[in-house]
Formats: structure tokens, C-alpha cells, sequence
């Protein structure tokens, strides 16, 4: 009971706490590093939601992959730190926060409204069972999502190419 | 004794044995066991003085890892360069939560199964610990701020996720004929039918391979070429961190063979011997672990022997022969799965 | 008997590897460099070897098809042979296949198009051999006999408005043959256009008939035959034949739609004498015999057709007097023949229309293929004032297109005095005197034109120039060897009518495929006696041109005078200023170019510089300019908030959510 | 589940919050990116929870996309910042203003 709850405040705290380095920090690459500890603590949080699949592929694709890019576009480009100069546009600045603030307080409020389970959760006949995720997600990607699942394939495959063409160095 | 108290103490005993045969008497030895190997292979005598055979060479090196002085470049990212070691270091040790070491042991009345966490994402869990792996490399080249080490980190970055989704890939194909996402499914499949390196000869080889490539070693090496990059990633480290990077090289090489021999090999198991009681589950252990030793002098011998690849050959056996492989297995394995209908 | 879709079907492999073949020469030769001059000796030989290869082919097929068909029928009697290849089109009960069909119409026609379609392409491989465009030449005429042969074969009209539009592509194509000559490409516009007003009433004919009939196949020409039509109003029938007989009047340039015919002389002479006097153009005159047992349903209709044919072949044969184009006189002279044929029909004869389509392939096409070697002997020079005096320098060809001469005039025992007579024994017989008077008129002037083409051409002293002289000689074997044939041919053609024991051959043989028109009874007498008049106009045509065209008198230094200058015959000049506004009339070809001018191109013109200048100009682009303008102000309005800062916009994203959030929370 | 939903709800939208703050203010492209990228992962939280809660597994299909998209996204952007950084030099996006016109 309180080891999930401990287990909780440990995770979403960790992620909240790098969200926010993130946002301060102004070396990219250290940018980077905070939100994969984000990302770790969001897999905390989705392991505990019963989604180990997911907590999985998000820290793979997300840490191993998408974030290890990000490294690598740092390097090549050598970003390594952000601008010192003030802010040429304090009234954007400020104006940002302060709707980003009212949105996020807005959107909590949306949130926990609709949080309200419909149904109790344990009256629930067909939660997920933690342990057949995987064949559960699988035979829904292959039967109602389908279509979206070859699409998305489509996508990848067409965005690996427009990568790649917008990238490559003009052969003049 | 209550049912979780019991498997708290359970997993804790299973760690320590883990940990006991890796770090205390695996690790160290390696060292002693590789530069002996080249010894032989390079017909010289290798370390032979400190103890029997040079024995405790690795007490040695360990001291003198510990006593050294620790240097940090004045230009480089002091946090970063301190974490880098560890975040590498980490998930090498972690990747044997999954890993099926042995059987099982009747203890208490009860059977302990010999799996510190018998999860049913045990091959995403590996996938994604590598990956985080990744990050210790790229970090370690860009904090170091070397123009050599961050060359050695953005290459290995791209070496070790570029051979990824091949080994990825084929360790898939041994799942869908398991049938389960759990190593000791895949352990138990091949006790009841036949060790996966048989019936995927394609897939065993790739994933070798890319084990090779994965845990930088020879001939895959091109991190740490010294005759163009110095040493690579690690080439402003010392002492400790150094030795960090030296212990994971080595633990990567044995969650590697591990993970070898539990997809492949058949795990703790020989064929026709019932592994039963308690002694069946020690000697099992023991198996196991012999197997590993057996791959890791593969991985050894390899090293000797072998030159070093180009960068270019290098990237072009990954994507161009290996993946299409692994891809072509995966394709194959999975149509004579789904011919043969539901298990 | 099961190939004879391979009878279309070669043509069009002929077209298609000649095609290919002269695409890949002239691309080569252009690589290269090379302009102009003829092909080498291989390649005009693969091109006339695959030419007339396929053609010949297809006409053995045809004729092995043809042959033992037509001993069955005349010895008692052969149902049509419908051959189905496949089903080209469904929707509902409606139904077309592309099918061929062998029955007594096609036969006939089968016959001579194969025949003198051959001969054509062989004597072409002759007369074309300077030609650049050899292969070109070759694939378009073989395209044209695939064409042709599937207008004769189809089973259906829409398969027979395949071949219909086909042929009508071909004579385009090659009228323009000679693409880089403006007056050609002109000539070759205005017959596609003018056939285009044609086949506008045979496509609307096409659904008239199946309105009338729910079918386009010629199971309803059986229909039409016991009269079971849908809609018995005198009034849709009439339509439907007039819509019909407007396509046939565009492809067989019958008044007023003929004006496309003389132009499209501007086309090489072999075609001339293949697509605009043997085969093409008698087109018309098929699909109305086709059509007959339709046609019989509407006495009005049949009243136009003959009246449209006897003004045409009138008129026609009016303008041909006072031609000097030796390409021109012919082509009226076709154009007044086939108003002949139509004559024929009109007045319910229709074996005796099919009859003269016969004959007149003959006569015809040995003529032009004559006026081809004329010309070709000339070195182009087609303005019989230039010639004169050739018979002794081409005696084959003189004597082969004299036969034809007196063929075409109506002379006794030739074709055309059988098929002509036939003609207007019918007229005569259907108590239709008017037009008889007309038809017996024309035969005077036909004989008198054709004698005086003759007289110009091959009489008298040489009027050209003296290069011209020099290099006067008779065409190659390739030429003549057909112009033989063809001159046989007109001779012997008009026997297959000759009654021989019981009845002629040919009407008992056509009667099964067409109308069956109450006969009036002639008799015997009368009949000799009108055949005498018609004899004796003819004779009396040609006693006249002799006697003008002499071909005497030819002024010293003609060689140095422009054409327009030289006065062949001073007789027949003086008649001309004696008729006065007649002759110029004449002359200048009653000017009908120049009233279609006037009244039809001349306001379309109008209509379409009003629709460019006042409406496309002004309304539309203005529409467009306005509404650009508006665009413009919209965006130059809206050009504030595009600050080019993402920043900015992903702020008003964000405060654009924010309201939607706040609504939907708040709501 | 003995940690209420409200509590997983509450951590994804503030961790959502944080990112669009992020994705507002930062000036650099690719630190942008990266916030949008958490924004990201905060709403698979949110789906995540919101299907635990009505025990329905289309929730994970969901997330599985939007990893799926994002690292489509991912190719192409970071494509788009090195070859506008080839032609730039910066991918300071005060300093990118051609999406003027």
C-alpha cells in the first residue's frame, strides 16, 4: 500500500523534477539527459498503470533511439550552449507563461473532472490482466487498428526517405 | 514465513549469487583469462608473476585502479563525465534481472525458480537497457571535450544502435517460437524440442555478430581504435572511471554470452540430463555458467585473431547484410510458426 | 472460317511494325543529322515487304473466306457468318461485342477493297520511293486498310464506327502527308472537320437506331425487314435515316458536305485513288445499302437521298468540265459518281448503288493511279495545260487509263456502262424522269470531261517545260503491273450483272442482304432504247471533247508562259465567254468555298473573337483578376500577424487552445 | 490500485505543463523539440491512466502510435534543423523568420 504510493511519489517526482531541468537547464545536451530521466520515471509510472509493454517501448524508442538522435544532431551541429543574449522578446515570454500556466491550470481542472471513473474499477469485468498485455495490444493492432497500424508504417518509411533527402549534402 | 517475505529473501539471495559469480569471480579474472589468451595466441608467456600463472593479476590491477590519481580535463563537463562511466556500467550489471541462470531449487518446500525476475517483457527489457547504454558512450565522448573522444562516442553510438535492431531482431525470432517474451520460455522451449542454434542457424549468427559489435569488441572495435582515435570515448579517463569502463566492457561481454547462451545454447540445460532436486538445479547453475565461460573465450579468441573492420564495412554489414537477415529469419520463422497454427 | 477477325488484323500488325520501324529510323536519322532524301534501299524494302505483305495477306484470307461463302450462297443460299471476339462493352440488356460479320454486302465490298487495296500498296511501293516518309506512308496506309476492313466486317455499328472514324483518321493523316506544305495540312483540317459534321448524325443515327430497335447489332436490319420497331412514328424513322444519311453524305462528300473531297487531293496519289475514289468514300453508299431495309421504312427519306445524289453528281460533274488540276477533274468526277450511287439507292436500287461501287473502284483507281504516273512522269506537275501530247512517252499508261476513260464515260461493253445503266434503268424504271433527265445529262458530262482530261493530257503537242520534256518516262513495273490489272478490271468488272442463264448474278446474290424494293417492270424495248439514249449522250460528250481538245494549236513559247496563260482549247474558251456568268461561275467552282466562307465560317469567327475578346477577355478573366485582387487585399490585411516567428505562432496556438480548453470546461 | 488515478492525471498534465512552458520559451529549435517531445509522453501518461481506468487496452494501441508518429516526427525535424542549420547557421528560431511570406 505504501510502497506503491512511496513507489509513485519516488516516480513522479523524478520526472517532474528533470521535466522542470530540462526546461531550465541551457546546455542541450544536458537538456537531453534530464528528459530521458523523465522518460525513465514515466516508465516507472506506466509500469505501475500495468503497461510494462509500453513502459518498454517508450524507453527504448524514446531513450534508445529518438533522444540518442537528438544527441547526435547536438554533436554535429555543436550546440553546446544557448544563447546568453536576454530574451529579445520579454512580452512573448511572458505572455507564453502565463497562458502556458492558465492552460495547465485549466486543463488539471479538465483532467481530474473527467478522471471520475465511470464505473467502479474493480467492478470492471475486463480490466487489463498485467500479465497478457502484450498478446491484448497485439490482437488489437492486428484486427481494429489495422489500418492505422500500416499507415503508420507507411509513414515511418516515408519519413525515414524525406529524412534522408533533407539531410543529405546538395551535390552540386 | 508469508509468501512475499519468502520472495523478498528469495530474490535477494538470487542477486547475490548472481553478483557473487560475476563481479566477485568472473570480472576480475577475465582480465588474467584474456591477456593469458593472447599470450597463447600471440605465442608469449602473458602475465605470469603476480601468484600462480599470474593468478592475481587481477587483484593487482584492481589496487592499482583504486590508488591511481583521478584526473578530470579542466574543459570538460565535470557532471557528465563523472556519470558517463556508471550509466555504462549500469545496465551491463542489470541486463542478468532476466536472465534464467539455472533451473530451479526446491527450497523450503517450495520451488525457487533460478530468475531474479521472471517478467514477460524479459527481451524489451534487455533491448531497452542497451539502449540506455548507449547514452554512457555518447556521453563519455562529449564530456570529455576531445576532439578523439567525441569522434570514439558518436561512433560507437551509431555501431551500437545500428546493430540493435539486427540483434533485436533475431532474439525476436527465438520469442515467436517460444512463443513468450519471457528468456525462460525460451529456455524451457528449447529443454522440451531442440536448442534454438540449430533450427536458427541464421539468426544465431547474426546475433553473435552483433554481440560482437554491440559490446565493442574486436572486430568491431572501431570506438576505441587506438591507430586513428587514441583510445576513443575513454581516452580522457583514469583510474577509477577508467577502470568503470574497463568492468563494463568486460560485464557487457558476459550479459552478452549470457544472453548467447540463454537464446541459443539452451540456457542452464543439456540435452538428455533432467535437472532435478537440489543438486540438479546447483549443477545446472554450474552449466550455465561453463557455457557462458565457453562463449566469453569465443569472444576472446576472436579478438586475437581477427583485424579490425573499416567504419563504412562496418556500417554497411549492419544495415545491408545483417539486418536484411535478421528481417529475412524473423519472415521465415514467423510464417512456420503461423503454418503450424496456434500452440 | 473462323479468322476472319485476322483480316483487320493484319493490316493493323503491318501498321504497327511499320509504325515502330520508321519511328526508330527517322529518330536515328535525326540523331544523326540527316535531312531529307529517300530511304535507303533496306529499309524501303522492309517497308514495302511488310506494306503489302500483310495487305495481300489479309486479302487471301479474305478472298479464301470470301470465296466458297459465295459459292454457297448462290447455289442456295448462305446464312451471314457473325464471328464474336469478345464482348467489348455491357450495360444492362445493352450489349456490343466486336464481332465480324460475312454476309453478301461485305462480301462485295471485302472483295474489291482487299483487291484494289493490294494493288494500291504495290504500285505505292513505285511511286513513293523518293518519298523521306516511306515508312510513315506505308504504316498509315496499312492503318487505313485495318480501318477500312473493320468498317466493312463490323457486325454492329459502333464496331462499324470504329472502322468509320479510323478511315476518317487515316485520310486525315495522310491528306497531311505532306505535313511541312501548308495548303496539305489545311486540306487535311478541313476533311477532318467536315467529316466531323458527318459523324455527329451517325453517332446520333447510332442511338436512333437503338432507340428504334434496342440493339446496334444487324440482327435489327432483319427487324427493320418485318417491320418490329419500337416506335412506329413515320417521324423517329425518318430522323434516324436522316441522321444516317448525314454521316454517309460527310464521308461520301455528297452536297453540301463534299467540299472536303477536292482538296484533299493535296494527299499523295495512291492515296487519292485508295481512300477518296475506291474504298473510303463509298463508304457512305455501304452503310446506307447496309441500312437499306431501314431506309425503305421512310419513302420521304429515300426521296431525299435520291434527289441529294443527283444534285450532287449534277453539280459536281459541272464544276469537273472546267478543271484543269488533272487530280481536281477526277476528284469531282468522284464526287459525281458517287452522287450516282446515292441516286441509286434513293430510288430503292440498291444493288444497282453497290453495283456502281463496284465498277467505279475499278475505273476509278486505275484513273488516279494513271494521273499518278502522269504526274509522276511530269515530276509533280499536276495543270494539264502544262502537259499535252504524253501518249507517245507513256503509251501504258495512256492506254491503261484510256480503257479506264471510256469505262467511267459509259461506254459499251465496259464496267461502267453496265453499272451506269443499271442506274438509270432504275431511275427510269421508279417513273422518276426529272432525275432521270439529270443522271442522262451528267453521263454527257462525264464523258466530255474525262475525254477532255485524256485530250489535255496525252494529245497534241508537248506544252511543259523543257527539263520537263526531257525528263518525261514511263513509271517502273510496280506501277504499271497494277495499272494493268485495274484497266482489266474496269473492262470485265460490269459482267457480274450480265444476266447469264436465268437471272444476273449480282442481284440475286446482294438480295438476301438488302430491301426488297417492289420491282417495275420495263419493257424490253424500253429498256434498249434508254439504254441507247444514255450511249448516245456519252458518245456525244465525247464526240464534243475531241473536237475541242485537239491539242493542236499549241502556242510556240508556251514552256515560258505561267499556266493561267495558256489556252488549250480556243473553242471551248469562246464557248465560255459566250455563257457568260455561267462559265465563271463554273470556273470558279459556283463558289462554294467562299459561301461557306460567308455564311458559316464567317459568323463562327465572329462568334468566336465576340466569346474572346468580349466574353473570355473581359467576364471571365475579370472574374479571375477580381477575385485575385481580393485575395490580395485579404492577404496584404493579414500580412500583420504573420510575423515569420514561430514563437508567435506557437503562442496563439496555445492561446487558441487555451479559449477551447476554457469552453469546454466552463460550458 | 491503491494510488488514485487523480494522482497519475495530476503528474501527466503537470508534466504536460512543463513541457509547453518549455516548448514556449526556449529559444533553441531542438530544446523545443525536446519539450514537445515530453508533452508527448505526458499525454501517453494521461492515455495510459485513462485506460487503466476504464480497463480498456485500446489506450496502449494509442500510445504505441503516437511513439510510432513521434518518431517519424523525430527523423523528419531533426532532418529540417541539420539542413537549416547548414544554411543558417543557427536554429535560434528568433534568428528563422522565412515563414513570413
Amino acid at each position: 500500500m505504501t510502497a506503491e504510493l512511496l513507489l509513485f511519489a519516488f516516480a513522479a517526482g523524478l520526472a517532474i523534477a528533470f521535466a522542470l531541468a530540462m526546461v531550465v537547464e541551457k546546455t542541450p545536451v544536458r537538456s537531453v539527459l534530464s528528459l530521458v530521466v523523465t522518460f525513465f520515471g514515466i516508465t516507472v509510472l506506466a509500469v505501475m498503470l500495468a503497461a510494462p509493454f509500453i513502459a518498454a517501448i517508450i524507453m527504448i524508442v524514446y531513450a534508445g533511439a529518438i533522444l540518442v538522435l537528438f544527441l547526435f544532431v547536438i554533436m554535429l551541429l555543436n550546440l553546446n550552449e544557448e544563447a546568453r543574449e536576454k530574451d529579445s522578446r520579454p512580452v512573448q515570454r511572458v505572455l507564453g507563461l502565463v497562458s502556458a500556466l492558465a492552460l495547465g491550470g485549466l486543463l488539471l481542472g479538465l483532467t481530474l473532472r473527467a478522471g471520475k471513473p465511470p464505473v467502479e474499477p474493480s467492478a470492471l469485468p475486463g480490466r487489463i490482466p498485467a500479465l497478457d498485455e502484450i498478446p491484448l495490444v497485439g490482437r488489437l493492432l492486428f484486427s481494429d487498428y489495422l489500418f492505422a497500424f500500416e499507415a503508420v508504417a507507411v509513414l515511418l518509411l516515408a519519413a525515414a526517405v524525406g529524412a534522408l533527402i533533407l539531410s543529405r549534402r546538395r551535390m552540386d | 514465513m508469508s509468501p512475499g517475505t519468502f520472495f523478498l529473501l528469495a530474490a535477494v539471495a538470487k542477486i547475490a549469487v548472481v553478483w557473487a559469480i560475476m563481479l566477485a569471480a568472473l570480472l576480475p579474472n577475465l582480465v588474467w583469462m584474456e591477456r593469458r589468451g593472447a599470450g597463447l595466441i600471440q605465442d608469449r608467456p602473458g602475465p605470469n608473476r603476480v601468484g600462480p600463472f599470474g593468478l592475481f593479476q587481477a587483484v593487482a590491477d584492481v589496487l592499482k585502479m583504486f590508488l591511481k590519481e583521478d584526473v578530470t580535463p579542466l574543459y570538460a563537463d565535470k557532471l557528465l563525465h563523472t556519470v558517463a562511466p556508471a550509466i555504462l556500467l549500469v545496465p551491463a550489471l542489470t541486463t542478468f534481472a532476466v536472465i534464467p541462470f539455472g533451473s530451479s531449487i526446491p527450497v523450503l518446500g517450495r520451488e525457487v525458480k533460478l530468475v531474479i525476475a521472471d517478467v514477460n517483457i524479459g527481451l524489451l527489457y534487455v533491448l531497452a537497457l542497451t539502449s540506455v547504454g548507449v547514452y554512457g558512450l555518447v556521453l563519455a565522448g562529449w564530456a570529455s571535450n576531445n576532439k578523439y573522444s567525441l569522434l570514439g562516442g558518436v561512433r560507437s553510438g551509431a555501431q551500437v544502435i545500428s546493430y540493435e535492431l539486427s540483434m533485436g531482431l533475431a532474439a525476436i525470432a527465438t520469442f515467436v517460437t517460444a512463443g513468450s517474451l519471457k528468456p525462460s520460455a525460451v529456455v524451457d522451449w528449447q529443454v522440451q524440442n531442440v536448442w534454438n542454434c540449430i533450427p536458427q542457424a541464421v539468426g544465431f549468427l547474426v546475433f553473435v555478430v552483433a554481440a560482437f559489435a554491440e559490446t565493442n569488441r574486436v572486430p568491431f572495435d572501431l570506438p576505441e581504435a587506438e591507430a586513428e582515435l587514441v583510445a576513443g570515448y575513454h581516452t580522457e579517463y583514469s583510474a577509477f572511471k577508467f577502470g568503470m569502463f574497463f568492468m563494463s566492457e568486460y560485464a557487457n561481454m558476459i550479459a552478452a554470452s549470457a544472453m548467447i547462451v540463454t537464446l541459443y545454447l539452451g540456457g542452464w540445460s543439456l540435452p538428455f540430463v533432467p535437472f532435478t532436486g537440489v543438486w540438479g538445479g546447483i549443477f545446472s547453475i554450474a552449466v550455465f555458467w561453463a557455457k557462458t565461460l565457453a562463449i566469453i573465450c569465443v569472444f576472446i579468441w576472436v579478438r586475437w585473431t581477427l583485424p579490425r573492420f573499416r567504419y563504412d564495412q562496418l556500417m554497411s554489414l549492419g544495415w545491408k547484410v545483417l539486418l536484411p537477415l535478421s528481417v529475412a529469419n524473423l519472415l521465415a520463422v514467423a510464417w512456420i510458426v503461423a503454418m503450424k497454427g496456434p500452440a | 472460317m473462323t479468322s476472319l477477325w485476322w483480316i483487320p488484323v493484319l493490316p493493323l500488325l503491318g501498321f504497327v511494325v511499320n509504325g515502330a520501324v520508321a519511328l526508330a529510323s527517322s529518330s536515328r536519322r535525326a540523331r544523326r543529322g540527316e535531312r531529307g532524301g529517300p530511304l535507303p534501299y533496306g529499309e524501303r524494302l522492309f517497308h514495302g515487304l511488310v506494306g503489302v505483305g500483310t495487305v495481300g495477306a489479309s486479302g487471301v484470307l479474305a478472298f479464301a473466306a470470301l470465296v466458297p461463302w459465295t459459292q454457297q450462297s448462290l447455289a442456295g443460299g448462305a446464312l451471314p457468318v457473325v464471328e464474336t471476339v469478345f464482348r467489348w462493352m455491357f450495360a444492362g440488356d445493352f450489349s456490343v461485342d466486336v464481332a465480324f460479320r460475312l454476309d453478301a454486302l461485305s462480301a462485295l465490298m471485302l472483295s474489291f477493297v482487299t483487291f484494289v487495296g493490294t494493288l494500291i500498296h504495290l504500285y505505292s511501293v513505285g511511286y513513293m520511293q523518293e518519298e523521306e516518309g516511306y515508312g510513315r506512308y506505308f504504316a498509315f496506309l496499312n492503318l487505313f486498310m485495318f480501318a477500312m476492313l473493320t468498317l466493312v466486317l463490323g457486325a454492329n455499328l459502333p464496331v462499324l464506327f470504329i472502322g468509320w472514324e479510323g478511315v476518317g483518321l487515316c485520310s486525315y493523316l495522310l491528306i497531311g502527308y505532306y505535313y511541312d506544305k501548308d495548303f496539305a495540312v489545311a486540306a487535311g483540317k478541313k476533311a477532318f472537320v467536315v467529316n466531323r459534321v458527318g459523324d455527329v448524325g451517325f453517332v446520333l443515327g447510332i442511338f436512333g437506331v437503338l432507340a428504334l430497335f434496342g440493339t446496334t447489332d444487324f440482327s435489327f436490319l432483319e427487324a427493320a425487314r418485318h417491320q418490329i420497331v419500337s416506335d412506329t412514328a413515320p417521324l423517329s424513322v425518318y430522323a434516324v435515316c436522316l441522321l444516317l444519311f448525314l454521316g454517309a453524305c460527310g464521308k461520301s462528300a455528297q452536297v453540301p458536305l463534299y467540299v472536303w473531297l477536292p482538296d484533299a487531293m493535296a494527299g499523295p496519289t495512291p492515296v487519292s485513288a485508295l481512300i477518296h475514289a475506291a474504298t473510303m468514300v463509298t463508304a457512305g453508299v455501304y452503310l446506307v445499302a447496309r441500312t437499306s431495309t431501314v431506309f425503305v421504312l421512310a419513302p420521304d427519306a429515300m426521296t431525299l437521298v435520291a434527289w441529294v445524289g443527283a444534285g450532287t453528281a449534277i453539280f459536281a460533274a459541272t464544276i469537273g468540265l472546267a478543271q484543269n488540276d488533272i487530280k481536281k477533274v477526277l476528284a469531282y468526277s468522284t464526287v459525281s459518281q458517287l452522287g450516282y450511287m446515292f441516286l441509286a439507292c434513293g430510288v430503292g436500287a440498291f444493288a444497282a448503288g453497290m453495283f456502281h461501287v463496284f465498277t467505279h473502284a475499278f475505273f476509278k483507281a486505275c484513273l488516279f493511279l494513271g494521273s499518278g504516273s502522269v504526274i509522276h512522269a511530269m515530276h509533280h506537275e499536276q495543270d494539264m495545260r502544262k502537259m499535252g501530247g504524253l501518249a507517245p512517252r507513256v503509251p501504258q499508261t495512256f492506254r491503261t487509263m484510256l480503257v479506264a476513260t471510256l469505262a467511267i464515260s459509259g461506254i459499251v461493253p465496259l464496267a461502267g456502262f453496265f453499272s451506269k445503266d443499271q442506274i438509270l434503268g432504275s431511275v427510269a424504271a421508279a417513273g422518276q424522269w426529272t432525275l432521270y433527265a439529270v443522271g442522262v445529262l451528267t453521263a454527257a458530262m462525264t464523258a466530255f470531261y474525262m475525254f477532255r482530261l485524256v485530250r489535255m493530257t496525252f494529245a497534241g503537242e508537248f506544252r511543259g517545260t523543257h527539263e520537263q520534256e526531257h525528263h518525261v518516262h514511263e513509271s517502273p513495273a510496280t506501277m504499271t503491273v497494277p495499272l494493268w490489272i485495274l484497266a482489266a478490271g474496269s473492262a470485265v468488272a460490269g459482267f457480274i450483272w450480265v444476266p447469264f442463264g436465268v437471272s444476273s448474278l449480282l442481284p440475286r446474290f446482294l438480295a438476301p442482304a438488302l430491301a426488297e424494293v417492289p420491282e417495275h417492270e420495263m419493257s424490253h424495248g424500253a429498256e434498249l432504247g434508254l439504254m441507247a439514249l444514255s450511249l448516245g449522250a456519252a458518245i456525244a460528250g465525247i464526240a464534243l471533247a475531241v473536237r475541242w481538245y485537239t491539242g493542236r494549236p499549241a502556242p510556240e513559247h508556251a514552256a515560258h508562259k505561267p499556266a493561267e496563260e495558256i489556252v488549250v482549247s480556243p473553242a471551248a474558251a469562246a464557248f465560255c465567254e459566250r455563257t457568260g456568268a455561267l462559265g465563271t461561275m463554273i470556273k470558279n467552282k459556283w463558289n462554294v468555298d467562299e459561301g461557306i466562307e460567308a455564311v458559316v465560317l464567317g459568323p463562327f469567327r465572329s462568334i468566336g473573337r465576340f466569346l474572346w475578346k468580349g466574353f473570355d477577355a473581359l467576364f471571365i478573366d475579370g472574374i479571375a483578376n477580381a477575385s485575385a485582387f481580393l485575395v490580395e487585399l485579404t492577404g496584404d490585411l493579414l500580412r500583420f500577424f504573420t510575423t515569420g516567428n514561430v514563437r508567435n505562432y506557437a503562442l496563439g496556438f496555445t492561446l487558441g487552445v487555451l479559449f477551447l480548453v476554457a469552453y469546454a470546461l466552463f460550458r | 490500485m491503491s494510488v488514485p488515478p487523480a494522482a497519475f492525471l495530476a503528474a501527466g498534465t503537470i508534466l504536460f505543463v512543463i513541457g509547453l512552458v518549455g516548448a514556449l520559451l526556449k529559444r533553441n529549435a531542438l530544446s523545443i523539440f525536446l519539450s514537445i517531445e515530453l508533452m508527448m509522453n505526458a499525454v501517453n501518461l494521461l492515455f495510459l491512466t485513462y485506460g487503466r481506468m476504464r480497463g480498456d487496452p485500446s489506450s496502449h494501441v494509442i500510445v504505441f502510435f503516437v511513439i510510432a508518429i513521434a518518431a517519424a516526427e523525430a527523423a523528419v525535424g531533426l532532418a529540417v534543423f541539420v539542413a537549416l542549420f547548414r544554411s543558417r547557421q543557427t536554429i535560434e528560431v528568433d534568428r528563422v523568420n522565412l515563414l513570413k511570406w
